[in-house]
């Protein structure tokens, strides 16, 4: 089992089982029946998840794993415009893309098993695409992850982005869907144009793309080092790293759905639950978290990115939240939720404590996709009902849905003891703690806003579980919702566990924790070992304040804020919003008992909330994304497009007349300048 | 005097391609049969050898005085052209069978077409160049208008011979006044002359060559001729000529660039960035709005050709120069595999009239791919990796070629050209993944299931391995097109 | 003797009727012409700058460019045959079924 | 003698002759008589209304062998050259314009297989 070369041909196996799946699913699945077609998914990840293991236990052992990467692929130009350097087909584990390998494997196959159930009602041909797009993700995602160069990270880019469009727009028949997976397109290619620019800078800087070469590159190197060759000859290092990040991260919120190309992702819903729960909540989104965490070498010599990385995740956090309060459909709550919990993540990788952005990572990947699975779950119970309005009362229809999705509940929360609220604190602890060159105050910004958000995170997810499974049924299908089956809730049980257990990973660095404390900090530290010491000086640490008081504020808010909550939607102040019917009477027309809560709700956040964020989201999707570059860019290119289609009219003298005017023009312009 | 067999043991590949047109115009004569599917296997083998005479018959150089050089270029050049002409040819038999218009001719066409462009890829001579420019579009003139029935392919016939030989007029026009300032119409003796004649006689050459590339604003022709002429012969157009006038464009343009006077090297770089531009834009901008999968693939070649005038662009600069023409040559290859392969497809899909002669007016339109996914998982994977390969997206040829191209842009400090082709890529996915979605996430509108021939499943499983080879292992085609790239000018 | 600039400026003018008329006139068999006067239009140019360099390869050119004229004039009436075939007329109004 | 001198001759020709058909046809216009009358503008074909338009077709026929007979034709202009200076070319000469006409002849055997010569 520790044979190195084991753990190696494994990588690529890794790959390749997958999108074996997907391809024999993909050509003859529809002929195979439904029960063969699930077990080839799955008997494929099954093997992935094995073969991840085999490779795990190398990189537990402190060995980094790496397969290729002498197999050329092709050869760029190098800086000095005459080398030609070689990219090539290079897997490499190490402890962070380890980590994420187990996760994306992991997670990947209970969502297959539970997919297996979910989408049972599809015919042959529809459950036959539904997994080879689900294989073809993963084998993508695992291509991101595993890739050893920025270009092979690329390749898997753009296939989980693929694959995220081909499942969004799932169920085709809907003309809204269509257009939700339109939006996810364009705001993904703004993103990837970002990312190619930050590939192309980096190359033109150092005439490599390989992780490992990339950081030696820059080992030895401080911002101030002065280029001097290739494209950028001139620039100092911090400068021109600054662009490449910069186009990087501009990627990064293209994929993790941060401010302001965020808007895609709650219209990403649009597709089957389990995909939700895969990508838009556990692997895909998190993979800009995940390339800013692989790259934080040279993250840490940008800092004005860093700043911006920390900003940009701080707003999205806050901004996410304020916009799930007003939300009524169970998924699009959790959705919000996914772009709230991406911005916590940024902060943390952004502020440099990049152990807690990925463990948030982690703990999310698990709670995240028990909330979704379990929105699944009730939204079977409930005839594909997904508006909390009409649900309630499910606690005792579905005991086991509504014990994992409060268990994930309290976790996303961040009630003490479970996982969310270590790995969250840690975020927020750190980023208080954190020091950016470019902008000092960041870090409290961010931790200030951060702690809002936290707040704000308690609160709507404690409104949603409530509504959803306490009080009594609002509606009919309500007092008939079912249980799921054992397949389903099998593996909510499985990732409500693990949300739990999970915490074992992210306590503090206490006395009576022990060696514990902060053990995932402690194993991943080689990783992010260069990037902290251009953050904090050669050889020297963060100041380890491990002071008491940000966690307790943040349980306390987390605390106060659930409570809230739970006065609103369960206790005492539940006849509030009667009393205030009755002295309002504009209000008693809607006395009736299932609105009641509403109303209060409606009072309380159209107050404080809806305005600012509702103007916000206002403004920022409907208008700016959805409006410019959605609707906006291609109408007016369409436009255009039609207007001078006018020219291509299919009269041959006028197009002869174009090559003329335009031969004219060519001529004046060469002897205009060249003729003197 | 001595007879030069050198020179001519160097264009044995040419021989072989005009005497294997010469073979099938006397089989198709001599041998009066109704079977005529050796017709095309014939054709293969001819394209086969010429590549293989092409590879294995080394470079000799400088051939009869400086009219042409046979080098690694050239060689690369000739081996792209055979393989787009076996590929439209594997194409063509299936699709003229079922109208029922096989015959020798076609294939000779063909051939002798292919043998212009074959030259072409050798040519340092502009009245070398221009002979061949017209040994290639004579026969692609006629065989835009082989189909006789139907108004369409006439009408594109004419359309691409006037504006063809409107354009050959302006180029020979140009040639003439090259002629004047230079005394010479060899490359090498150009680049020594000077003064404004020889300026207006490069920038009409310069014209001539942007309209057999179609590139903006010289791209009028192109929407209409792809349309209306047959579908395989729309394929070899596209791979073909395009590949052949890039190869004399590039050769020409390193001429002009190194033409004495630096600010008139300075206006062509200029004049060829602004073509690069506005056929980007404008190929891709204009390819959105359409709904004909033919004729998006028209307008989708013209954005193409911009790309490629970036890396002409970037050859430009001293620095960057062997890159820029490595990615040329190697975007070359990766086109030609897939807009043949995608061309197939088309090919296959075409509604037909319930008779011969009757034109349906949507015969390419994207509903004919609706549902594609579920009817024949093989085809549609097939078009799904043409379509992916042509807007950029790894693992697949065209990605690797535009990687390249961008990078040899950025090398030569064409910063703007570069972004600019990022940014058009990014939004020619939108209509290349259009088609993608139509094919996954459409219902079918009928059970009909297209005409499929083993010759064309042949061509598609050829174009498949090979783009998505050049995209996974591109390494040796890139090798051997940066050996192409030092051609000693 | 006369300068080889008059008949350069001749060829320059013919080219350029050549050029007017493929652009203006409707019948297309003018168009067609006009074309072939295009193209000795740069014949003639060849021989003019043949005569005043004394370069015989000029000459050798202008046969070239005649007998590519020819194939090319074989090949375009070809077309326009087929062209009148299925239009029954040679103007160019009928000859755009083509467009966007 | 200057070419003016030489061609002297030629140009008074041409004048002297464009100079008579302009004042043929103009003198014609001027002294001429003109009455028309309704019977005199109608069409006049042998006393009948004409049938169909003067601008008939030529059969396809006519330009089958027009084109063929410009492209054969047209080959003549480099065998002539080659004709004058075939002893200075030599053996090599002969061997190239002996490909040049095997592939014409080619082509003609094509052209006569296909039946475009045979004009019934």
């Amino acid at each position: 089992m520790d044979n190195p070369t084991v753990a190696q041909s494994g990588l690529w196996l890794l790959i390749l089982l997958p999108l074996a799946g997907a391809l024999v699913n993909g050509l003859v699945g529809r002929k195979l029946g439904k029960a063969n077609v699930a077990l080839i998914a799955i008997g494929a990840m099954v093997a992935a998840f094995l073969s991840a293991l085999v490779v795990y236990v190398q990189v537990l052992a402190g060995r980094n794993v790496a397969s290729g990467g002498s197999e050329n692929w092709f050869h760029v130009l190098g800086p000095d415009g005459r080398a030609m350097v070689s990219i090539a087909w290079g897997l490499w584990v190490d402890r962070l893309s380890g980590t994420l390998l187990l996760v994306v494997t992991g997670v990947g196959l209970l969502i297959h098993v539970y997919s297996t159930s979910y989408m049972s009602h599809e015919d042959d041909a529809g459950y036959a695409r539904f997994f080879t797009y689900l294989n073809l993700f993963v084998a993508a995602m695992l291509t991101l992850v595993l890739g050893d160069s920025l270009v092979l990270t690329f390749v898997g880019w753009e296939g989980v982005g693929l694959c995220s469009y081909l499942l969004i727009g799932f169920w085709y028949t809907d003309e809204q869907k269509a257009f939700c997976g339109r939006k996810a397109f364009v705001t993904n290619r703004i993103g990837d144009f970002g990312f190619l620019i930050g590939v192309f800078t980096i190359l033109s800087i150092f005439g490599t793309a390989n992780y490992g070469q990339l950081a030696a590159a820059v080992k030895g190197h401080g911002v101030d080092t002065l280029l001097t060759a290739g494209a950028f000859a001139g620039w100092t290092l911090g400068r021109a790293l600054t662009l490449a990040t910069l186009g990087l991260f501009v990627g990064c919120c293209g994929k993790s759905a941060q401010l302001p190309l965020y808007v895609w992702l709650p219209d990403a819903m649009a597709g089957p639950t389990p995909v939700s729960a895969l990508i838009h909540a556990a692997t895909m989104v998190t993979a800009g978290v995940y390339l800013v965490a692989r790259t934080s070498f040279l993250f840490a010599l940008a800092p004005a990115t860093m700043a911006t990385v920390c900003l940009v995740g701080a707003l999205t956090a806050v901004f996410a939240a304020a916009i799930a309060f007003f939300q009524n459909d169970i998924k699009k709550v959790l959705a919000y939720s996914t772009v709230s919990q991406l911005g916590f993540m940024f902060i943390g990788v952004g502020a440099g404590v990049y152990f807690a952005g990925v463990m948030h990572l982690v703990t999310h990947a698990f709670f995240k996709a028990c909330l979704f699975l379990g929105a699944g779950s009730v939204m079977h119970g409930m005839h594909e009902d997904t508006d909390i309005r009409n649900m309630g009362g499910l606690k005792d229809k579905m005991p086991h849905t509504r014990m994992t999705f409060l268990i994930a509940t309290m976790a996303i929360t961040g009630i003490v003891p479970l996982s969310g609220f270590f790995s969250k604190d840690a975020i927020l602890a750190g980023a208080l703690n954190s020091e950016n060159a470019a902008f000092p105050a960041v870090g409290k910004i961010a931790y200030v806003l951060g702690t809002i958000a936290a707040a704000g995170t308690a609160f709507y997810m404690m409104r949603c579980y409530f509504l959803t499974f306490s009080g009594k049924p609002r509606t009919k299908v309500a007092e008939h919702a079912h249980e799921s089956s054992p397949a389903m809730t099998g593996v909510l049980w499985i990732l409500a566990v693990l949300s739990v257990v999970a915490l074992l990973l992210g306590l503090p660095r206490f006395e009576i924790f022990g060696r514990w404390g902060e053990v995932f900090g402690d194993y991943m530290h080689p990783v992010f070992a260069q990037a902290l010491g251009i953050l904090h000086g050669e050889g020297g640490e963060a100041a380890e304040h491990v002071a008491l008081w940000p966690f307790a504020v943040a349980w306390g808010v987390a605390l106060a804020s659930g409570a809230l909550a739970w006065a609103m939607y369960v206790g005492n102040l539940r006849e509030v919003p009667g009393k205030l019917a009755r002295a309002f009477p504009g209000f008693y027309r809607f006395g009736v008992d299932k609105f009641r809560v509403d109303e209060l709700y409606d009072l309380f956040v159209v107050k404080f909330v809806k305005n600012g964020a509702w103007v916000l989201w206002k403004v920022v999707d409907r208008i700016v994304i959805e409006g410019i570059f959605v609707n906006g860019i291609p109408r007016v290119l369409a436009g255009l497009g039609r207007f001078f289609r006018l020219g291509q009219n299919g009269d041959l003298q006028r197009y002869a007349a174009v090559i003329a005017v335009a031969a004219a023009v060519v001529l004046w312009v060469v002897l205009g300048t060249g003729a003197r | 005097m001595n007879f030069p067999t050198q020179d001519f043991a160097a264009l044995a590949p040419v021989g072989i391609l005009s005497g294997g047109a010469l073979i099938l115009l006397l089989s198709e004569v001599f041998l009066a049969s109704t079977r005529r599917g050796y017709q095309a296997s014939l054709t293969v083998l001819f394209s086969i050898l010429a590549a293989v005479a092409a590879a294995g018959g080394g470079s000799p150089g400088v051939i009869f005085n400086g009219q042409a050089t046979v080098d690694a270029f050239s060689t690369f050049v000739t081996v792209i052209v055979c393989a787009g002409l076996a590929l439209s040819a594997l194409v063509g038999a299936g699709w003229l069978r079922a109208r029922q218009a096989e015959r020798g001719e076609f294939y000779a066409l063909a051939l002798f077409g292919a043998s212009g462009m074959a030259l072409l890829g050798s040519a340092t001579d502009l009245l070398f160049a221009f002979i061949s420019i017209e040994v290639m579009s004579i026969s692609t003139y006629a065989l835009a208008a082989y189909i006789r029935r139907g108004k369409k392919p006439a009408e594109a016939a004419f359309k691409y011979f006037i504006l063809g030989s409107f354009s050959s007029a302006l180029l020979l026009y140009g040639t003439a006044l090259v002629y004047g300032a230079a005394g010479s119409t060899l490359f090498a003796e150009i680049g020594r002359a000077q003064g404004p004649l020889l300026v207006v006689g490069l920038g009409l050459v310069a014209v001539g060559l942007s309209f057999k590339v179609a590139a903006v604003p010289f791209h009028v022709w192109t929407p209409d001729v792809y349309e209306g002429a047959p579908t395989p012969v729309t394929a070899f157009m596209a791979a073909g000529v395009k590949t052949a006038a890039f190869a004399v464009l590039t050769r020409l343009a390193l001429v002009a660039f190194q033409a004495t006077p630096a600010s008139a090297a300075n206006s062509f770089a200029w004049v060829l960035a602004a073509l690069a531009l506005v056929s980007m834009l404008f190929g891709n901008w204009l390819a959105l709005t359409q709904r004909s999968v033919k004729r998006m693939l028209a307008y989708s070649s013209i954005a193409h050709a911009g790309y490629l005038l970036v890396g002409v662009v970037a050859a430009a600069a001293a620095g960057a120069r062997e890159a820029a023409l490595s990615s040329i040559l190697f975007y070359l290859a990766s086109y030609t595999a897939t807009v043949v392969g995608a061309f197939a497809v088309v090919a296959v899909l075409e509604r037909r009239g319930r008779s011969l002669d009757e034109e349906p007016a949507d015969a390419w339109d994207l509903e004919r791919f609706a549902g594609l996914g579920r009817k024949r998982p093989g085809l549609a994977f097939a078009m799904a990796v043409f379509m992916v390969s042509l807007a950029g997206v790894p693992p697949t040829a065209g990605f690797i070629g535009k990687l390249l191209v961008f990078q040899a842009a950025i090398s030569a400090h064409a910063y703007g050209l570069a972004v600019v082709g990022m940014l058009t890529s990014a939004l020619g996915a939108y209509y290349y993944l259009r088609v993608v979605v139509y094919m996954y996430m459409r219902p079918a509108e009928d059970r009909e299931i297209g005409l499929i021939s083993p010759a064309i499943q042949v061509a598609l499983a050829l174009a498949v391995v090979a783009v998505i080879v050049l995209g996974v292992g591109p390494e040796t085609v890139s090798k051997l097109a940066r050996a192409a790239a030092a051609i000693g000018m | 003797m006369v300068p080889s600039s008059y008949y350069l400026a001749l060829a320059a003018i013919l080219f350029s009727i050549g050029l007017f008329g493929v652009v203006s006139k409707r019948n297309i068999l003018i168009v067609f012409m006009c074309i072939e006067l295009m193209l000795n239009a740069a014949n003639l140019t060849f021989l003019a700058f043949a005569r005043q360099s004394g370069n015989m390869a000029g000459h050798a050119i202008a046969f070239f460019v005649i007998a590519v004229a020819a194939a090319e004039a074989a090949v375009g009436l070809a077309i326009v045959i087929a062209i009148y075939r299925t239009r029954g007329t040679l103007h160019m109004d009928e000859v755009r079924v083509l467009r966007d | 003698m200057t070419p003016l001198q030489v061609y002297f001759p030629l140009a008074l020709v041409v004048i002297v002759s464009a100079i008579l058909a302009f004042l043929l046809v103009g003198l014609t216009n001027l002294l001429g008589p003109r009455r028309p009358s309704a019977v005199k503008s109608g069409v006049f074909e042998c006393g009948s209304d004409p049938v169909g338009d003067a601008h008939g077709g030529f059969g396809v026929k006519f330009y089958v062998v027009a084109l063929l007979f410009i492209v054969f034709d047209i080959e003549a202009v480099f065998i002539y050259p080659w004709a004058v200076l075939l002893k200075e070319l030599g053996w090599v000469g002969f061997a190239d314009m002996a490909l040049f006409a095997f592939t014409l002849v080619i082509g003609l055997i094509y052209v006569w297989k296909k039946g475009a010569l045979d004009w019934e």
